[in-house]
């Protein structure tokens, strides 16, 4: 049953060095406050999944030299260009890189979801993503005919962190559309919660919200982070920081700018 | 909202957009990617054409797609045959329908690096009209062939595959795409632009007819739909796009 | 996109004999109404799914000759008993039956709904469940070593059918809690819904009520039937309606009770 | 409400929820399927002396259980290993812990017919304990080899599998099973029967100890529990139940 903690740090006691991390998509509610206190701690080696792309968060990560691997389709910046830290990390091959495609990614939660080995997939015969990817497996589909179909293997992270508008005392957590942060959690170990605020009353309860609403029995440990998505959006709550993330752009582009960016915006915590 | 007047000039992002509203044809449903105004243009385009229909779901729109089953729903909704047009791209594509999204140069120490696949390693067998579009046309995006498959333009006949690449459109032609036959033919070249400077610019090997004509020019119809009234639709989602091409402006 | 009709026969009018019909477990929203005008209809030869069970309605359809073949995980009356005109009619052999598990149902339906031809599922192995499905495939678990797992082949439907509390104007369908419905709509090739009111406004531009809403996208045709549950419960809204189940399991103990009880409550629009 | 008083006589559904709580030991969660009062006064008898440990998860009731994601939900949740005790029960079970939902005689032409096998084919694997309770102790339900095997006692070492029974709880006796010997073991025979009449009664072969202990009846704490503090919250799910063996009426 999950612990509503009161910092952040207690929160992520469980993120140790080498923890395999999933994370959800840039638009998800990415718990952005949480990747700053890790960064302020010090993380190393991350395994990070990104369900099934990242932007900012991975960047951050990469660029503190939090990260040992990465799995997932694409990071970017969106229209704010490249995700410079990854792209350079990747260049200087300071981090393993295990490129992906987004269904797979859903598609491999979902088998730990359902506590079976795999999943299998369509498309992908024929790319270099199979081609780099050498544990993922082509059969020959047994209800088929000359039907070849590539599996993949389930994903099971130790732990799942992200960020939600709200959640009720006993920990269950409003994550309204964003279903995928319940096939993360039941995918994963562990599951690190920050939210806008507490609510009163009872989630589970109430008919209406209970549809778009995870279970605190699924979840370890939440922190109540305001605007703890910033400068990211969060789906029905607030939009991008765009000039955040333009300057952020700017000044990643360089190490020495990278530096700064971490400087004023990670470690100087009045502006976490 | 205040809209361009009729008079105004053909823009470039007009008539692309115009020539993809061609290429969607009539279908049920079209989605459109994130980062994507000229696409997202020709499809709403299409659905006033079609009075309603294709259905358009604009993935970078909340208000303008449907799903409520996390971000899983676009790719489930493909594999259930449900998506009709889908729109690639590539940091290069080769002649063979061929998009490379990751990298250039050896894949573990590579030279570039691209963000990654996204969904195309899949959508791109699975969208049974996969229209690549790629602004800049150059030996640099147009290559002989990619460095890194994101997701091969064809496959051998036992792989399960619905969709593929039909066409590609530039800023400088129009081609489409033979399956049957892997490779590019160009169909008509923009207003402006010249046989000549497309086959200088392409770094792929392509079929040329004996006659290649130019880009048809949206119809006086279709450019008072587009700016009248797509632009005013389009401008809540990409508000700058709507702002320089369409002078559509939002009332703060 | 769905169409309003005005009446059941009318949003019925796709589910032709012999078709392929998905329904919901007993308490996930019944189309109850619904059935009960399928059976004045004369609809014949169903190939019945339940998702993953069914109970009245399976039996009412069984003991009217709507159906050839059911695939299922149980046929019951809960705490009413067994399902007569179900147990009478497997005896007699007058239905084909494809036994099943719950969650084999529960995943070749998914299967459908992610556009794959099968999906894997732990247990079944040494079970008689397995040995009488030659449609389902044992493989060695090319993840693992002498590994057995039991694929199973998607489920595609003609037509899903269910009853929900909610449909806006544009056909968008409050479901709830109950994603179990969701997939069966993405699984099949058309969904028809029965519901108990339209209501003003859009589900799915409500951040709260979008959570629970199946997309009126994948929607066919709908058809206000209030209490279109009954006797059957609707999550949230109404229980079971516990003397009519025990009336229905005294009269279906007969084949003549069970023709009393349709001529009263099927036959006789004014009960229905 | 108003509960029975504590001088009230042992029934025999006190002892039995009594045993099956025992048999729960120290877990995380138990989940109880519908119709099962007695495993369901158990798991909450359990959970109450446990200090809120395990969770509990009573199917029959929305209010009881946390599911959000579906019908699916139970089971992807035992698949993931978050469900530690279930209970089943069988139209047959015989001497190796097969058990049979389905039917007797030959499949296609069945002389009974059950409701069916629900999801014992995959829970009976996957969740560690599995508590096995039939009150009708005869050789009717209890036979040498059930007719239909909707789930298997035990599975070949290869064959993935994390559960399966440990115990079976009837109205004369409790047994418990030894997954690696594939038999059950006569543990206590209930007070008022006899270890002769568990023999008479029973159609398969089990380990019978030289001396086989009567099944201990509650203490009074455990009584006091059961009847004062987890038949008010019974009585929520299975009023019929909580009236009949608790006097626990609900107020209209």
């Amino acid at each position: 049953m999950p612990q509503i903690v009161p910092t952040l740090d207690e929160a992520l006691a469980s993120i140790a060095d080498g923890c395999v991390l999933a994370v959800p998509r840039e638009n998800s509610g990415v718990a952005m406050a949480a990747t700053r206190a890790l960064i302020r701690r010090g993380v190393k080696r991350l395994e990070l999944i990104a369900l099934p792309t990242s932007s900012l968060q991975a960047d951050l990560l990469i660029g503190a030299g939090c990260v040992a691997l990465i799995e997932t389709s694409a990071v970017s910046l969106g229209e704010f260009g490249p995700a410079p830290r990854f792209t350079a990390a990747v260049i200087a091959g300071s981090i393993k890189m295990k490129d992906a495609t987004c269904p797979a990614l859903h598609a491999a939660f979902q088998a730990a979801e359902k506590g079976v080995p795999f999943f299998p997939l369509r498309g992908l015969i024929g790319s270099d993503v199979l081609a780099h990817r050498p544990d993922w497996r082509m059969i020959d589909n047994p209800f088929g005919n000359n039907d070849p179909i590539v599996l993949l293997p389930a994903i099971k992270p130790d732990v799942a962190l992200f960020h939600s508008p709200m959640a009720d005392r006993a920990g269950n957590v409003w994550i309204g559309r964003q279903r995928e942060l319940a096939t993360m959690a039941h995918a994963s170990a562990k599951t690190i919660v920050t939210v806008e605020k507490i609510v009163d009353g009872d989630l589970l309860a109430d008919a209406t919200l209970s549809a778009g609403t995870l279970p605190g029995f699924y979840v370890d440990s939440i922190a109540v982070a305001p605007r703890g998505a910033w400068p990211l959006p969060l789906p029905d709550h607030y939009a991008w920081d765009e000039k955040h993330l333009a300057e952020y752009a700017r000044l990643a582009a360089s190490e020495e700018g990278f530096a700064k960016y971490l400087e004023q915006y990670v470690y100087d915590r009045r502006a976490a | 909202m205040t809209a361009a007047p009729p008079e105004q000039k053909l823009s470039n992002e007009e008539l692309l957009a115009s020539v993809i509203a061609d290429l969607i044809g009539d279908v049920r449903h079209v989605a459109v990617g994130n980062a994507s105004p000229i696409p997202a243009t020709a499809a709403l385009l299409a659905r006033e054409r079609g009075g309603g229909k294709p259905y358009v779901s604009l993935l970078q729109s909340r208000k303008h797609n449907f799903f409520t089953d996390g971000g899983r729903e676009l790719f489930d909704c493909a594999g259930q045959g449900r998506i009709d047009v889908f729109f690639l791209s590539g940091g290069e594509i080769d002649g063979e329908g061929n998009i490379n999204l990751v990298s250039i140069g050896e894949y573990e120490h590579p030279k570039v690096r691209f963000p990654g696949s996204f969904g195309a390693a899949y959508l791109y067998y699975v969208v049974p009209k996969v229209i690549l579009f790629r602004t800049e046309h150059s030996r640099r995006t147009l290559v002989p062939k990619v460095s890194f498959v994101s997701a091969p333009g064809t496959s051998p006949e036992n792989v399960f595959r619905n969709g593929g690449p039909i066409a590609l459109v530039t800023n400088r032609c129009v081609f489409s795409f033979d399956q049957t036959h892997r490779r590019f033919r160009l169909e008509s070249v923009h207003p402006g632009h010249a046989v000549s400077e497309v086959a200088e610019h392409t770094g792929f090997a392509y079929v040329q007819p004996a006659a290649v004509p130019e880009t048809p020019s949206p119809s006086a119809e279709t450019l008072r739909l587009m700016r009248q009234v797509v632009a005013p639709e389009l401008a809540e989602v990409y508000p700058q796009f709507a702002a320089r091409i369409f002078g559509v402006r939002v009332p703060a």
